[in-house]
């Protein structure tokens, strides 16, 4: 009677983070019903400091402690630098 | 890189307008059909263009800016209803590229209209200051001999 | 009443334009022919229409704006020259209505441009206030009923 | 060998000054070489109140008690009201 529950994130990167890591859209399969945002990071990341970055769950603005659900859109983003 | 269509939303009424645009725009174009629908006896406008040179002072190229589909425009939609709450008199038109652009061609046009002359300039203000810092755009120099992604924005010049 | 020719007056160089005007224009044709000789990545914009009522609340048929012929010029020349030798990359475009102007059509135009957006916006509200407070220029309101001369000032709307 | 010295000055009433009066330009004769605006003033005024009028001579704004010398533009004119 239940659809299947997917176990997959989606990862957005942007600017600067997209062409530094080489790509700018992966899906993840996550561990578990949820995950932090701060764990993506640490599996994505190569070695770019953590500072600075503006993190976002399904396009709104949060931090790096909060949940992801399955289905998700997560995205890390440089600081804004305008118009 | 992600590209995106020429964009075009209005929002709720002819009251606010906001477009995200691939292509260059001729601005004074733009003001006339819009003040057309938008008559107000205080009318400001802005249009920012780009600079001839980068951050370093080198010839530039061309300008990139990349905004985050959906996201981009959503703050700016929530930001731009937000104020026409404020005050029922606004009428807001902001025009705002991405993509390529190139030395002295527009980047961003704003237009707000008011019963009176203090609320347009303000509120032009405001919404040229919440573009720069606010909103979900990067901005990436390309010189001839490479390109390199701004790292912060440019100041009000005071 | 005193009657007076159109004027253009520019003023030592391109940086500073402004002209007296006692017929209509086209505030979009003005600005983009202005800004063809003056492009700067900040360019700032203002145009004042006609209320199309008077300070009664009545409807009004026309506005009628006097000044003194020589004086006015004089005042917003120094005026300008002034404030463009505080900051050298300043190009200014002013337009003033004379003469009987109906609802809605443009009394002022004005043109900032400067390498940033503060600076622009700065000066272009302090040229707006200028010519609200310190320019000999006078306002008579005709109504349907009559007319009457305007005996202060429209506040900025706050 | 000297070019004989006019006595006279231009008297110019502007906006409502002018309506109210009825005239918005006039040559005076002065008495003697100097006279004060404030005399300018009474000497042409009907009744109109003496606060918040501008007064300039030869178009640079003064006050009522400038001199005025022969061949001298004085103005008077109400508070500026604006484009």
């Amino acid at each position: 009677m239940e659809t299947k529950k997917s176990n997959k994130i989606k990862v957005v990167l942007l600017s600067s983070i997209a062409e530094d890591l080489g790509w700018d859209e992966k899906f993840l399969t996550i561990e578990g019903s949820q995950m932090k945002v701060f764990s993506v990071w640490n599996l994505i990341n190569s070695n770019l400091p953590q500072d600075n970055i503006i993190v976002s769950i399904n396009q709104e603005i949060t931090d790096m402690d909060a949940m992801i659900n399955p289905d998700d859109e997560v995205a890390f983003m440089p600081i804004f630098t305008g118009g | 890189m992600r590209w995106h269509l020429c964009q075009f939303l209005p929002v709720d009424n002819l009251r606010i307008k906001f477009k995200i645009l691939e292509e260059t725009f001729n601005p004074y174009k733009e003001f006339e059909l819009w003040e057309k629908v938008n008559k107000n006896s205080a009318n400001s406008f802005f249009i920012g263009r780009v600079r001839p040179s980068d951050q370093f002072g080198n010839d530039l190229k061309k300008l990139e800016i990349v905004h985050y589909k959906g996201m981009t425009e959503n703050y700016i939609k929530r930001y731009l209803m937000k104020i026409s709450e404020k005050q029922d008199d606004l009428c807001i038109f902001l025009l705002h590229r991405i993509g390529f652009i190139y030395p002295n061609e527009p980047i961003i046009l704003i237009a707000v209209s008011a019963n009176h002359r203090g609320i347009a300039n303000k509120y032009l203000q405001e919404i040229l200051e919440f573009t720069k810092y606010k909103v979900p755009f990067w901005k990436k120099e390309w010189t001839f001999k490479g390109s390199s992604w701004v790292k912060k924005n440019t100041d009000l010049g005071f």
